[in-house]
């Protein structure tokens, strides 16, 4: 089954590692009926309207067909206008005023105003919906937004109510203002995510039958449902889609940044590696993300080896420890587990080269990398057996322990071999313990486990901020899995959170990493990049570290085009 | 008469796991148009693979390794699949031991009938149907008509051989080999298929090649009868003179195993010691040797031809009956059959129709 | 019934009465037989329905855990609970679905959000029932020749070759063979071709998109009808109607198709019932190796993802096509062998 | 001339002369023997049984590698000297994998089986026989149990007891018992209205007796016929349920376990999909020869 990166964890749209483009402009564009571009995207997306997606695989169809105010532009050291022209933050910090292109169109040739701006955010705040991405992003942040999970989703009154109370209004036809609760430097990236976007009140109400309460929801989604009425303000709109089969997107001719070169993306759900493999060979495909056991295959391969590049991502992998279960609270056994893991020897041959060790919590090419700090876990059987003494801890006492592993293949590979390292350097037994995916959420939210992974994290947005908050005590049993007692952490990020400037967020920040590397609260293994395959025709591709991880470039596909073959 | 059927030296031999079983081992005999002729012996003397054999229907993992079968002017043995398709059951046909099993249980009987006459061109699939119920009554099956729509379960035992018959006699064939058709019959039922056979042979004319080891039977229905041992003939001639004066011992100890009902005689009847061979490991000399009471040594070394003991009729044995003393004879002393009784059972009266159909 | 008595004396004291009751009472038996064991699948239903929804309830894990990273927060569980009713106490829950399920409301899908599971599972049927039906006609003529070829010619060549045939096609599991048509039809069959031609190696189509995915799911049951149909066959073959048909001189077709084949049909269609319901409700690993948007995946799916409305349809329709690929092989046991009476 | 007559006995019994009786078993068993092919799958069985038995040992006297060492450089591999049959994708020894495989894979192929037999071939007799509203009832329970929804099951039973070889056993043994049990039932139907059972009963046999003696060895065939096609099947159940953790938990080899694993690398290294494919094809052959070999022996038609 398809391994969303690995570590099976959302990686989300998040930070630069230097965008880089394929291929030149100058080539010679091939016929009209060729300029279609075929992905395996891997698995349907569970629903059309993108305020319902969560995942990168389903953000690929819908950044495509509705584009938020801003979007990160390609270097990813800032964002850049998108569907606003242009935005300005008051003094303050907590007003954000967008000003929306004039000449901005629905597919349908329909003028995109202000008013779809807050019918869109509002229909996505809608608790009723209960979209995965609102919290914390949204209802943190918006003015009026904290009381979201304490609305009664059963009277249409307190939704509206909650709904109207918010701080999105329209001046006019081409402005949208957001009030903030409280400033947040990051915010421009919030909106940058695929989830907040304009909606077709008309379109909605038209596909449900006409107006409904917002706690009907069948009623509010009945418009995703068939790709006729999903009319968005992207770049391109479906022409058609069979569940489990494909999607085809073709470009949307009233785009205000003129109609993009591609005349069609075709979008399959191949979910098993070796057949979308073979269809790559086969000439199906124009890219493909090549299954780490088949990295070799290509790499011996006259032709293949020639189209394949390794696409570093902004995604750190760990193993965590559950500090409930002794001895794991003791920083010192924890350090002894992530110093006895080879990490060269893992991503060398088990990951056949296709990731890169990492003993730092930052992922490479993100501000606020710093290798230096990752000196503490680096990989030193010795060092780790005088920690284990230094603590009193015998090797029978890890033994009784077990490496809780989501169950796909690639877990159970990097699993298999953590535990033949913890054998060999610690001799330590600690059995591989495969799990049905299920059942190990549940577990590690109810914090029932002793070593969990390999657990990994790519920021939402490319903010320092969204990576420490992770490991706060109040994120204890959702996402700080192991919920290990980090003394000064929270008042650490909090203070930096707040703080504007860079100059001044970026030390504490560093801090905090010094701090969880320390005390080794997770023990982080390795970096992970793509090895992905792409025909030598398609130009002008785009590629950053925060591509899905099937769809290298599914940011900027304005400019891509066939060249001639 | 013409002669029908001429078997000269058939060998069958079934090649098993265990060595070769020699179940035909040479045997000739001949059938003439309309006669009715009794083939006897004890089981695993190879009186039923020679009938096999005729028809070509040597099971797994046998085959006919030797010998013609002369059928009028066609050897059976070298015809092709297609020339032996249109012999069965055409010139040539047979009905079995175990009416119970030799019916296809998940077919009515009248179709089953049907279909012995349509595989062969003589009758237009309307006419082979017209000629079921007619066959039917033939063979004394009450209510004809609306028994060809039952299932064989329907029927039964005499009633289900009965349409066996009628299944033979679709095609009006040459000669019928009937392969212990009484056995698994009751004495009361056996009596009704043997009157209608000789009402058919004497009808129809109809040649019939009766396999039995009961020599009673053979006694009442045939004219003349070939007794085997060991995939061998060794005796053959007409019925009276054989009853009257067996010459090899083994026909003689088998007419002399039959128990007469009507008449009371204190005397031992003789049965034969010992089983018949082993056909894979045959002893030397006469096969008959170990188990025959008037044996001579010449009898272990080496095997007697098929020598003239009378009129038409031949033995394959060194010493001969009538060489053997009296006293000795009478010391192993039985029951002859009376030359009467065969007589009286020959001339049974017919049975008017059969009253039920059991 | 064909006329009887054409010149042959119908027998003395038989009336020529047509037998009034016979067809037409047989007629009227199945059709109740028919009737009752329709009304029988209700309890069926019942109780399919009642251990699904328990064992559902009793697994680990709820619809809303997310596979992996960032995990929704306490209010919004709480808010999709109420949404899908999940809030109310189990008996509850279980009563409402029955009175759905009696009004054709099989539920909105967790996973898919807004959909209907009825919608995505009609919409998605026909793929899944196109390959199970094409491979059944393959299953059967090949199945059933190959097995009676190899009881003719027991321990021939042709013998030797269907059993390492049936034993591959049993000891190596559909993904692999599936993996393998791709690899040599698809991969290496463009390379030969100098990238013209290659066999689809996925999708769903009318045309050459179909060969791979249905031999792959033809080839086991193929093998194990064939293996069935052998030993079956081995059986009649001893028995004597089949010499008195060949004493007969029937053709082989003939003696084959109505002695021999007839009476071992019984263990084949016992066996082919099960067969097309798990055929025609689809295999999750074909589906998945050819990529077939079909509802193979949703049966797998549903339970990984813990889609309780899916769960609970799937189960349902594969407990519906079951019951009534093993009615009609009970029906077909009657017209098979007429001493099997109707219980 | 007078014969002397031999009063005394006849000559003493020649080899030659008269075939022995023999009981019932000693027949099966000596025309057992003599089915070169059944007697071939048999040796087969003992030595993978031995093979599994005795893994471990061979493994500390150095004949076959360590099955769980990893040399990961190694990943993947076809066929070599350092390993015969290559590695897998932990550069682990497939051969030994493979031997120490049998011990998962041949108990759950074989005995699952003995379950199925249990309550499938029982509730299938009894219907079958029976016939009439006990048929009906037993035939309604089988239809539930079709459609039962064994993964949902497994993830319960897991959840309650730790995931082990037992949890397998209890989760493929207690639903896929159905086909055998219609199959049993159809022949049953079909054979108990024969003649040789009506005069069986007619005889007053008991109804065990009669379901023993003549119904069982005329349904066999059949049923030996998908019992040799459970194995396969049920190892990779084994597989598909060790997948999702519910079976073996890794580096425990199976046969199952190891195609599937060995699926990933198809294209790197089809060899390691292939060899436990060979092995389960050679596990099935020798218990359909066997299967084949008591069917033949068994057959009252065939003994003389």
């Amino acid at each position: 089954m398809r391994t969303i990166a690995l570590g099976a964890f959302a990686v989300l749209a998040t930070f630069a590692c230097g965008g880089n483009t394929t291929g030149g402009s100058s080539a010679q564009a091939a016929p009209a009926d060729q300029q279609v571009l075929r992905i395996n995207d891997g698995t349907d997306p569970n629903s059309l309207d993108p305020t319902q997606q969560t995942y990168t695989y389903e953000a690929a169809v819908g950044r495509l067909t509705f584009q938020p105010l801003l979007q990160p532009n390609a270097g990813l050291t800032d964002v850049q206008p998108a569907a606003a022209q242009s935005y300005d933050v008051s003094s303050d910090g907590l007003t954000y005023t967008f000003h929306l292109r004039s000449d901005a169109k629905w597919a349908d040739g329909k003028p995109v105003v202000a008013a779809d701006w807050v019918y869109g955010w509002k229909h996505f705040l809608n608790p009723a919906l209960a979209a995965g991405y609102v919290d914390p992003f949204f209802d943190q942040t918006i003015a009026g937004g904290s009381g979201y999970s304490d609305v009664d989703v059963k009277s249409a009154s307190a939704i509206d109510s909650y709904l109207n109370g918010l701080g999105l209004s329209a001046p006019d036809d081409h402005t949208f203002v957001v009030k903030l609760a409280a400033p947040a430097g990051y915010f421009k990236w919030v909106a940058s995510l695929w989830v907040a976007i304009p909606l077709r009140k008309d379109i909605v109400e038209q596909a449900a039958g006409g107006a409904f309460p917002s706690t009907d929801t069948t009623k509010a989604e009945a418009w995703a449902n068939d790709p006729k009425t999903i009319v968005g303000n992207g770049m391109f709109k479906i022409s058609d889609y069979t569940a489990k089969d494909h999607l085809t997107l073709v470009p949307s001719s009233s785009y205000w940044g003129g109609a993009p070169k591609l005349q069609k993306i075709i979008y399959y759900f191949i979910s098993d590696g070796n057949t979308a493999f073979a269809k790559y060979r086969t000439g199906d495909l124009d890219m493909l993300n090549v299954p780490i056991a088949n990295v070799d295959v290509v790499r011996q391969d006259p032709q293949l080896s020639k189209q394949a590049k390794l696409y570093p991502k902004l995604s750190t992998f760990w193993m965590t420890y559950n500090a409930k279960e002794t001895p794991l609270d003791n920083a010192d056994v924890r350090l002894a587990l992530s110093k006895s893991i080879d990490r060269d020897k893992l991503t060398k041959d088990v990951l056949k080269g296709t990731d890169t060790p990492i003993q730092s919590f930052i992922p490479k090419g993100m501000n606020g990398y710093d290798s230096s700090l990752g000196d503490p876990q680096k990989f030193d059987p010795a060092a780790a057996k005088q920690l284990l003494q230094k603590a009193g801890v015998t090797a029978a006492d890890l033994s009784k322990f077990k490496l809780l592993t989501r169950d796909t293949t690639g877990n159970k590979t990097v699993n298999q071999f953590i535990s033949q390292q913890w054998q060999d350097n610690l001799g330590a037994n600690i059995a591989v313990d495969v799990v049905d995916s299920k059942t190990v959420t549940s577990r590690i939210r109810k914090g029932q486990f002793d070593i969990y992974g390999p657990d990994g994290w790519g920021a939402d947005y490319p903010d320092q901020q969204d990576w420490f908050d992770i490991f706060t005590s109040a994120a204890c049993h959702s996402l700080n899995w192991g919920c290990v007692n980090m003394p000064g952490y929270d008042a650490l990020v909090q203070k930096a959170d707040s703080t504007k400037s860079d100059s001044d967020r970026n030390p504490l920040y560093k801090q905090a990493q010094k701090q969880l590397i320390d005390t080794a609260n997770v023990g982080f293994i390795y970096q992970q990049a793509e090895y992905n395959l792409i025909r030598p025709y398609v130009q002008n591709l785009t590629i950053t570290g925060i591509d899905d991880q099937y769809i290298p470039g599914d940011l900027y596909y304005h400019d891509v085009f066939i060249s001639k073959h | 008469m013409a002669t029908l059927l001429r078997i000269e030296d058939l060998k069958t031999q079934f090649f098993t796991s265990r060595g070769i079983v020699q179940a035909v081992d040479g045997v000739s005999l001949h059938v003439d148009e309309g006669e009715t002729i009794g083939v006897v012996g004890e089981s695993g003397c190879g009186k039923t693979m020679t009938a096999l054999s005729v028809l070509r229907l040597v099971p797994d993992p046998g085959r006919i390794v030797g010998g013609h079968i002369w059928f009028r002017d066609r050897d059976v043995t070298t015809m092709d699949p297609d020339q032996i398709r249109e012999f069965r059951g055409n010139d040539v046909a047979m009905i079995f031991q175990d009416p119970m099993t030799s019916l296809n249980p998940v077919t009515r009987v009248g179709i089953q009938i049907e279909e012995a006459m349509t595989a062969h061109e003589r009758f237009s699939p309307k006419d082979a149907l017209g000629r079921v119920i007619p066959l039917l009554q033939r063979v004394r099956i009450p209510a004809a008509e609306r028994r060809k729509e039952d299932y064989p379960h329907q029927f039964s035992g005499g009633m289900r051989q009965r349409a066996m018959i009628a299944m033979g006699l679709a095609n009006e064939p040459s000669l019928l080999i009937a392969d212990e058709p009484t056995t698994a019959l009751d004495v009361t039922v056996q009596a009704q298929i043997i009157t209608l056979l000789k009402q058919l042979n004497r009808e129809l004319g109809t040649a019939i090649m009766l396999i039995t080891h009961n020599m009673a039977l053979v006694a009442s229905i045939c004219s003349r009868v070939v007794v085997m041992y060991a995939g061998r003939v060794v005796e053959e001639g007409p019925v009276h003179q054989i009853f009257k004066s067996p010459q090899h011992p083994y026909t003689w100890s088998l007419l002399r195993s039959v128990p007469r009902v009507d008449e009371v005689r204190r005397s031992r009847l003789v049965s034969i010691t010992g089983l018949p061979p082993d056909l894979v490991r045959l002893p030397p000399g006469c096969k008959f040797h170990p188990r025959c009471a008037f044996r001579e040594d010449r009898c272990s070394e080496e095997e007697p031809p098929l020598g003239e003991v009378d009129t038409n009729q031949v033995a394959r044995c060194w010493v001969l009956m009538r060489n053997v003393p009296q006293e000795a004879a009478r010391e192993l002393e039985a029951v002859t059959v009376p030359h009467d009784v065969a007589e009286e059972l020959k001339s049974m009266p017919d049975l008017e129709e059969a009253a039920d159909g059991s | 019934m064909a006329n009887t008595a054409i010149g042959g004396r119908p027998a003395r004291g038989a009336l020529p009465v047509r037998r009034l009751l016979a067809p037409s009472s047989r007629g009227a038996a199945l059709a109740l037989f028919v009737a009752r064991r329709v009304l029988w699948m209700v309890p069926v239903l019942f109780f399919v329905i009642l251990i699904t929804f328990t064992l559902m309830h009793l697994a680990p894990g709820s619809p809303w855990d997310k596979a992996g990273g960032r995990q929704l927060s306490a209010s919004i569980v709480e808010n999709l609970n109420t949404r899908y009713g999940l809030d109310k106490p189990i008996w509850q829950q279980f009563l409402l679905y029955l009175w759905n399920v009696t009004h054709f409301d099989f539920g909105l899908s967790y996973q898919y959000q807004g959909r209907t599971v009825s919608a995505l599972l009609v919409s998605a049927w026909p793929y899944t029932a196109t390959l199970g039906v094409l491979a059944f006609c393959v299953i059967v003529p090949a199945g059933i020749g190959l097995g009676v070829v190899a009881a003719l010619r027991q321990n021939s060549r042709i013998d030797y070759i269907a059993m390492g045939f049936s034993t591959f096609g049993a000891s190596v599991p559909n993904f692999v063979v599936g993996m393998l048509f791709i690899i040599v039809f698809g991969v290496m069959l463009y390379n030969i071709t100098g990238g013209n031609y290659s066999l689809p190696v996925s999708g769903f189509g009318l045309d050459d998109h179909l060969i791979m995915p249905v031999v792959t799911l033809a080839l086991l049951p193929t093998a194990f009808i064939a293996r069935l149909t052998r030993a079956s066959t081995l059986d009649i073959l001893r028995q004597d109607y089949v010499r008195t048909a060949w004493a007969k001189g029937l053709s082989e077709r003939l003696v084959v198709l109505k002695h021999i084949l007839k009476n071992s049909l019984i263990p084949i269609v016992t066996a082919l019932g099960p067969t097309f319901a798990f055929l025609v409700t689809g295999s999750v690993i074909v589906e998945t190796v050819f990529v077939i948007p079909g509802i193979g995946r949703s049966f797998v799916e549903a339970v990984t993802s813990r889609d309780y409305p899916m769960i609970l349809a799937t189960t349902v329709l594969f407990s519906v096509v079951v019951a009534i690929a093993n009615l009609v092989v009970d029906v077909l046991y009657v017209f098979i062998d007429p001493r099997v009476r109707l219980t | 001339m007078a014969l002397p007559i031999p009063s005394a006995p006849l000559v003493q019994q020649q080899d030659w002369d008269v075939p022995e009786q023999v009981g019932l078993w000693t027949d099966v068993w000596r025309r057992f023997r003599r089915n070169r092919l059944a007697v071939a799958g048999a040796v087969i069985v003992v030595i993978l049984v031995l093979d599994a038995v005795l893994a471990g040992l061979l493994v500390q006297i150095g004949l076959i590698q360590d099955p769980i060492k990893q040399h990961v450089e190694l990943s993947a591999t076809g066929p070599s000297a350092a390993h015969l049959l290559g590695t897998d994708e932990l550069g682990r020894d497939t051969l030994s994998r493979l031997m120490f495989g049998a011990r998962i894979s041949l108990t759950i192929g074989i005995l699952v089986q003995g379950i199925y037999v249990l309550i499938g071939g029982t509730i299938g007799l009894v219907a079958g026989y029976a016939g009439g509203r006990v048929d009906n009832l037993l035939m309604r329970f089988t239809d539930i149990w079709f459609a039962f929804p064994d993964l949902l099951f497994v993830l319960v039973l897991v959840s309650v007891f730790s995931p082990s070889l037992l949890s397998i056993f209890v989760a493929i043994g207690i639903v896929n018992w159905v086909g055998l049990a219609r199959l049993v039932r159809g022949q049953v139907l079909s054979i108990k209205e024969k003649e040789f059972v009506e005069s069986a009963r007619a005889v007053g046999s008991s109804h065990f007796k009669i379901v023993l003696r003549h119904l069982v060895p005329n349904a066999l065939g059949p049923i030996i016929v998908t019992l040799t096609f459970g194995i396969p099947a049920a190892i990779f159940l084994e597989a598909a349920l060790s997948y999702i953790g519910v079976g073996i938990q890794p580096p425990t080899p199976s046969w199952g376990v190891m195609i599937q694993d060995g699926y990933q690398a198809i294209y790197a290294a089809p060899s390691q999909v292939l060899f436990p494919g060979i092995a389960i094809a050679i596990t099935m052959l020798s218990f359909s020869f066997i299967g084949d070999g008591l069917r033949d022996a068994l057959d009252p038609r065939m003994r003389r």
